[in-house]
């Protein structure tokens, strides 16, 4: 009998699926609330974002998930990653299964030293943040510059916005400063 | 400070729960792991058996920390550790029964049964570590934290008055009851010895850090910077004694607040009971 | 210690000797109308054998203090009303999760809410299974009468111990407060079971092993059994899980140790069923009335029956189907507004009419009620 | 970053009691229970430790170290043991 | 305050939103996964429009303080989750019996007990409608998405205002937590429903008086109305009675002003039900994944329909019987052992296939798992 | 004895509730009526309107009190009235909220709220009376039950420690608490209007009779004999000042406790919040 | 369709209903327990006693209920009285109908003055307890002696026995001699 | 059975406010409301009470009321009022 329906018409797989990850203080869950939120502003698109709470979110990896689609969102939940940011070594081991064959991988290159495959993106976000964007807190933020550019997922404009539009007062030009070195550093290297 | 009596380094190994993965959930610095270290050099000292102990605790971060030792383990429901103890004290009086438990858990929801034990004056001893806040749901206020303290759920100020849990216990009768921090070690080590052998229901209040909620909500920054803290702001019984209250605002008075041996115990007197009626 | 044999005693005392014929030793409780008289029973004579009362500070520290007691080793009970009742659920979550026995009993009077402190009811049956929050499986049992309540008591324990499991004993404020002549069993009239202890090393033990029957051997304090007990969802050694395949089995354990022995647990009086065409279904006070008004209606020459539920929870939908085959009308009489009926329903045929013969003004069901009642349906 | 009032008034370290290039480091790390919180290197008085690049503690003046047991009954993950007992 | 119409909120948030516009100004509450982030976003919000946020000591506390601001005049709310709701159970059964308005949401997580606090599950739906002790009957909303938990909270404020009565709102983890583009209704854009005032003179208000619709007006506190307001079984004037008819007449109108406009108070989604041979039921965070299969069946050429249900109590036999009258088959998803099947099950005539399709070990059901049962169906 | 100022005898007439049959349910004798005159003097003598005093109770004997007078009045579950109260204070600030309520209601189950009132400092005025016994419910111990006294759940003498509810009070943070004995009607009214007139938590300790059950299982006669057992073993805190600790042993201590003007209500704290918030 | 039943087989009468009435502390429960105790331990017959409780239970009119029968009590609580013994006025008021047509009324004559029937027995019972049982309180087993005496129910021997059952320890002479007392007044009365 | 300590220390009864024989009895008893607690009775300095059959009070020497207020404050059940205001 198996088959009937899902042999038909398959689920559509019309869907993409991120997650932000890395240690517990690296602000991983405000970048994908930030990016998220510019993706559902942009339009077009419906979004969900998930994270992991309780005891089980403190501490070792940490993580936040960002589910894509042009169509209804009916499972929230990320299965199989189109796009894996991993700002630590052991959030890399973790997740790293989780990513899709051809799925894009992003690290902090500064911080991750044993990536299990070659084609991924090495920026070195914590490093820009402290020698560049001064203040080691906008990493997370240069790695949403980073995301920005290596993919279409959303527009600089509309994702400056939504950052500056949550980011504490008097900290709006180190993120956006953030943002651009990111952006810029990523595009360097998009292949 | 008090010198520090030889501490052996890896005698809780012996007491860790033999296939429970250790290190704890608990955040890198998190004081509580420095409290069970305590606790379990105190029992070694002690001399007391594995099997004659029972550790009963709530819920939160401070009650997840029966789990790791190899003793009887009952981790109850939020707030009432104190309830399930009396019920384990009672039907085992032989039995060494310790709660260890957060100062939400103990003083928020579990506050009834914290008053009635001191009442009774049941020989439990009840270790409370109190971080200004509830580590566990994320740093919301708890009934310690400071008047205009930041939390989660007092984002413009705490317009609530704290509890002193030690006066409180001393209000609802208590026998035993002291306070220590995360920072004095050897004086919290000393203090839960003296209360686990004392008879009757004995209270050790520990001050400690959650640098993630409390401590960043309210910039006092990491682990590190709360023990320096501690350390700043206690004041020994002895030396409080001397202050007035002006100088006494803000400073934890650190030492053993009240102790009387004369009240006798619950599981006694009605052993009592039973002895004169039994059939 | 000689008693007579025969003693007029209330339901609230024949609970109290049951529960200390089959092992009670512990009693934590706090006072409420219609059920006090178990606590002050209860403080009068554990001291007397060697056992242990307290009153707690409310119904939530009483349920506490038992399932503390009963892990370190004892045979435990509680006893409330409906307020009560509603206050421990957490704690009875608690031991059902952590598979402690123990007896609750519910002296049932009229609700919601403070309600009717003295007047009673049968409307806590629903809660009884679906008190507490989360999925878990539920033992209620419920005697008729002071006679039956000693050894309903002495079978709520047994049940408790054999399955590792709370359970309640559904009292009513009339059976809880009449007094009637009882004769007290004696030693070894009826079985006492106690739990099952274990054998395993004590470095090999698993607290909550998945055996056979899905209850886990249970040591006492001081065996030498050191575990975790905790409420979180756990794996059969006691530490808590996130892992959905050990999440599952956890639950299953707790569902399937009572459905699998259903037969076993499931107790029914079913009389003159054999060829009943109506039948009255009942439980708890009201099983008197349903009795005597089938006897009326077989004498007047009507094949009439009656089924009285001992247990309540698990419900024997099957049993009840079976007792029922020849039935085309099934009077459901409760004092409620309409629990047990629903439960009816669902083991019936649609072609057997359902009366539900409600009454829940504070007063019971007389048999004239009933009569009238089946005059309407024959 | 470190306790500096342990340091004896006069300014000089009290003396170990081991001689540590005889046999193994004065302290045993266990890395995999360590979380990096800091307390042991800031609350040494003999600054033994300093932070790796995960931050977790090295023995980086290992001859420095008294077994005065700060670090150990500090340290929220019982990671510390003393290599002389 | 201008803010943007579009924003990313939790479902936490979200219901916040809605509660606001509803008129919601009190909020009392104990924290606890998941919910915490109601009460969180109400002390930040509460005080910016006047209103009023208290952590209390504890659930059983919390759910005091909003009867007695309810009773004083305001729009309340807490929130939870199972440990904390079978704790209010008490209290909540004191709003049922003196008619006070109020919202409870319960945002499930896995029980029984401690359970998972930080994973999925519906396993309080049968509670929400049990849970306390005695006679009553229970309203229950459970939206499904964040984006209908605006209207749904509206509505869930709307009932319990309408019908005088604790709604719950039941939510999720899943719901709860995850964050959605939600569009913020505008001023007027949802009917708010406020409570009946008396127009009578105070020395004729008759405080529990039988209306037509069994709703007696309400006053808030400093209006001139004095009146009694107890948890024990009252008469028409607020005093306690032991009278039986009084007793009856209370208890049928607490039951009867929720069953009499039952049709306006179940409120139900159903998709492609027309002409459905096969149909899920489903509610909450499944109801998503359940409309999905449903659609890709339809696609693959099936008879397949959906059902959501957004009133969980009281439960509507007749409207789901009638959605299912050409069904010969219905799936009923949910994250528990089995709740709402059994309600199913009474609804639906005999010769309709149940086909429970649970999931209860801490994660949402797949389309693929609800697709893989639909084959084995169809 | 102070001087008794002129009591009207009737004035209590106007505050009955119309269409409520008094007298009440309570035992011949039972000192709650007296309370219940005491609290009306005091109301029309601070010259209150009824409309702004919500009177909240829990479940017991005492607190069956609100429904006989013609206040806003809610009859709550047991132990739960200061959880309500704090409700209704909360959202109508400028009502006068009165909780009256028994040792049980008070102590026993609703401990945690009584304490947790104390703490926030809530300006609601709570009269405790305490009969020492569950009257409701037929004779059971209860918190305040001294050691050694009979109950139907202390067949054999209380073994359990009693508390102070004043004590209790002070160490939880109230800042008004005081004594009074339903003898001197006199002290109790005025101590009745000085509480109702505190900005803050207040609490009036009254000792009453339950001759019915505590009386009676105690051998300390009936009503009469009762009030004059508390008029022989009652000290003002005056004379008391001058006594030693065994002097004061079974004594009642009765009078102004503790009053502290300076503690910033709950209440009036969040309205602060509000106001510097509010949009 | 009504009568089909109860037309035929009616229900059967066979019980006894006793009430005792009187106030608060006239120890009326005291004495159906007794009473109760002693039908039932004289064999035969099975008993059921019930009572008021709550609030209601005190002050004004205290009762305690007896239901006796050779058959299997179903419906354990009194419907209509054959005995109804009035210690008050207030007692007598309330409960007089609930008495059965022909049941049969016994009050204490000292203290009840208005009696809407001849057809009663009236003994002294409180003023027999103090003048001449030495103490006020064992009016009530007065009364149980006179009811003894008055109708078949128990023999007094088996009443006696569990009278003294459930005395206090010393009080035995004065409830022995209160019974005897009570039943020889009320045998001077039988009609 | 009375609270003698309330009689004047030279033995005599304070004099009584009104001339109660020209009008009402000084006190008005609500026989309905009271409940027979004896309390007024009991603690009358005066004795103006005796108790009837049913232990109701019976103003037995009304003369000797002096209004001093202390029946009808300790009147739990207000059946006590006075009729000199
Ligand atoms: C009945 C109930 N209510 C609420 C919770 C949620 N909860 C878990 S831990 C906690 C507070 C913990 O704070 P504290 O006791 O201070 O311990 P900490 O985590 O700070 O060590 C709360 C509110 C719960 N588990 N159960
Ligand atoms: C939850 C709950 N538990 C128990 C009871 C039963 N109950 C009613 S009143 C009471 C005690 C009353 O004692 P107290 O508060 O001292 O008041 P009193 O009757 O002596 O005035 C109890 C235990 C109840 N109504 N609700
Ligand atoms: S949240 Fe706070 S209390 Fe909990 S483990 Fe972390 S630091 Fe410790
Ligand atoms: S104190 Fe322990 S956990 Fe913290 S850094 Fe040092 S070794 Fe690591
Ligand atoms: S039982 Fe006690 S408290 Fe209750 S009314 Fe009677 S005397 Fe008063
Ligand atoms: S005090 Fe009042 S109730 Fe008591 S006897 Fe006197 S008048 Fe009657």
């Amino acid at each position: 009998m198996a088959g009937k329906i899902i042999g038909k018409v398959g689920i559509p797989q019309d869907r993409f699926e991120i997650r932000l990850s890395g240690s517990g203080g690296q602000g991983m869950i405000f970048a994908s609330v930030v990016l998220c939120e510019a993706i559902g502003r942009a339009g077009g698109k419906n979004v969900v974002q998930s994270q992991s709470y309780g005891p089980e979110a403190r501490g070792g990896a940490s993580k936040a998930d960002i589910v894509v689609s042009t169509a209804e969102i009916y499972y929230p939940k990320a299965m199989k990653l189109d796009l894996l940011l991993a700002m630590t070594q052991e959030a890399l081991d973790k997740y790293y299964p989780d990513l899709k064959d051809g799925g894009m991988l992003i690290v902090d290159s500064g911080l991750v030293t044993e990536v299990p495959t070659e084609k991924y993106y090495g920026v070195p976000f914590t490093r820009l943040a402290r020698e560049e964007a001064g203040h080691i807190m906008v990493a997370n933020v240069i790695a949403l510059g980073a995301i920005c550019a290596l993919t279409d997922i959303v527009p600089l404009d509309i994702l400056t916005d939504a950052v500056l539009a949550r980011a504490p007062k008097g900290t709006e030009d180190r993120n956006k400063k953030a943002l651009e070195i990111g952006y810029n550093e990523a595009l360097k290297q998009k292949k | 400070m008090a010198t520090v009596e030889k501490q052996k380094s890896d005698v809780m190994l012996n007491y860790l729960r033999p296939r429970k993965k250790f290190p704890s959930v608990w955040c890198p610095g998190c004081g509580n792991g420095i409290v069970m270290g305590a606790f379990i050099r105190a029992v070694d000292k002690l001399g007391y058996s594995k099997d004659d102990i029972a550790m009963v605790s709530g819920i939160g971060c401070t009650s997840r920390m029966p789990v790791y030792m190899d003793f009887n383990s009952l981790h109850t429901t939020h707030g009432r550790a104190l309830a399930f103890a009396t019920g384990v004290k009672f039907a085992q009086p032989d039995m060494k029964v310790v709660v260890i438990t957060g100062d939400g858990d103990a003083l928020a929801i579990g506050g009834n049964h914290f008053i009635h034990a001191c009442r009774r004056n049941i020989d439990i001893t009840t270790i409370l570590i109190n971080n200004y806040i509830y580590g566990m749901t994320g740093g919301q206020g708890s009934p310690t934290t400071p008047g205009g303290s930041y939390s989660t759920t007092t984002p413009y100020g705490n317009v609530e008055k704290h509890f002193e849990p030690c006066h409180l216990a001393i209000g609802a009768g208590a026998s035993f009851v002291g306070r220590a921090t995360v920072y004095h070690y050897p004086q919290l080590e000393k203090m839960i010895m003296q209360a686990l052998e004392h008879k009757g229901f004995s209270l050790v209040e520990v001050i400690s850090n959650c640098h993630t909620y409390f401590g960043r909500l309210n910039r006092q920054g990491d682990a590190t910077a709360m023990l320096r803290f501690f350390k700043e702001r206690s004041v020994t019984t002895a030396r409080a004694k001397n202050m007035t209250a002006e100088e006494l605002e803000n400073k934890y008075v650190i030492g053993n607040l009240h102790e009387d041996n004369e009240k006798t115990e619950f599981c006694d007197e009605y052993q009592k009971v039973v002895d004169a009626h039994k059939a | 210690m000689d008693r007579p044999t025969k003693r007029l005693l209330q339901g609230n005392g024949a609970c109290v000797e049951g529960a200390i014929y089959a092992g009670m030793r512990f009693y934590a409780g706090y006072p409420i109308t219609p059920s006090t008289e178990i606590a002050e029973l209860c403080a009068r004579q554990l001291p007397r054998i060697g056992g242990r009362f307290i009153q707690m500070e409310d119904e939530i520290a009483s349920m506490a203090a038992i399932v503390g007691a009963s892990v370190s080793g004892l045979k435990t009970m509680t006893a409330t009303s409906g307020p009560g009742y509603s206050l421990m659920q957490e704690n009875i979550g608690y031991a059902y999760m952590t598979e402690t026995p123990c007896v609750i009993v519910n002296v049932q009077r009229g609700g919601p809410s403070t309600g009717l402190p003295t007047k009673v009811s049968q409307s806590d049956t629903m809660q009884a299974r679906w008190g507490t929050h989360g999925d878990y499986n539920a033992i209620a049992v419920a005697p008729s009468s002071v006679g039956d309540t000693v050894p309903e008591t002495i079978r709520a324990f047994n049940l408790a111990e054999r399955f590792r499991t709370p359970v309640t004993l559904l009292l009513d404020e009339v059976i809880g407060h009449m007094r009637e002549m009882v004769t007290l069993p004696q030693p070894g009239e009826y079985e006492v079971f106690n739990r099952v202890k274990p054998t395993a090393r004590p470095e090999d033990f698993v607290p909550f092993e998945l055996t056979p029957n899905l209850v886990s051997p249970m040591p006492a304090y001081r065996e030498g059994y050191r575990y975790n007990v905790t409420g979180l969802t756990h794996d059969p050694m006691g530490f808590a899980t996130n892992r959905a395949d050990e999440i599952a089995v956890k639950l299953d354990k707790l569902t399937n140790k009572i459905d699998n022995f259903k037969e076993e647990i499931f107790k029914s009086r079913a009389e003159m069923m054999d060829d009943a065409e109506v039948a009255f279904v009942s439980y708890g006070s009201v099983s008197r009335a349903t009795l005597q008004a089938a006897s009326l209606a077989r004498q007047a020459g009507f094949k009439v029956g009656s089924i009285q539920l001992y247990t309540i929870w698990p419900f024997d939908y099957d049993t009840i189907r079976k007792l029922c085959s020849r039935c085309r009308c099934v009077i459901v009489a409760e004092l409620n507004m309409g629990q047990i009926v629903h439960e009816v329903e669902k083991a019936l045929p649609e072609n057997v009419e359902i009366q539900p013969m409600l009454r829940y003004d504070g007063e019971i069901i007389t048999p004239e009620q009933l009569l009238a009642r089946l005059e309407e349906v024959i | 970053m470190t306790d500096t009032d342990r340091v004896d008034a006069s300014g000089a370290r009290p003396k170990s009691k081991y001689d540590y290039s005889q046999g193994p480091p004065p302290l045993n790390i266990n890395l995999s229970w360590c979380k990096a919180c800091n307390l042991c290197i800031a609350l040494c008085p003999q600054q033994v430790f300093e932070p790796d690049r995960d931050g977790k503690p090295v023995q980086a003046r290992p001859d420095n170290c008294t077994q005065c047991t700060i670090c150990w009954v500090h340290c929220p993950d019982f990671a510390i043991t003393s290599n002389y007992k």
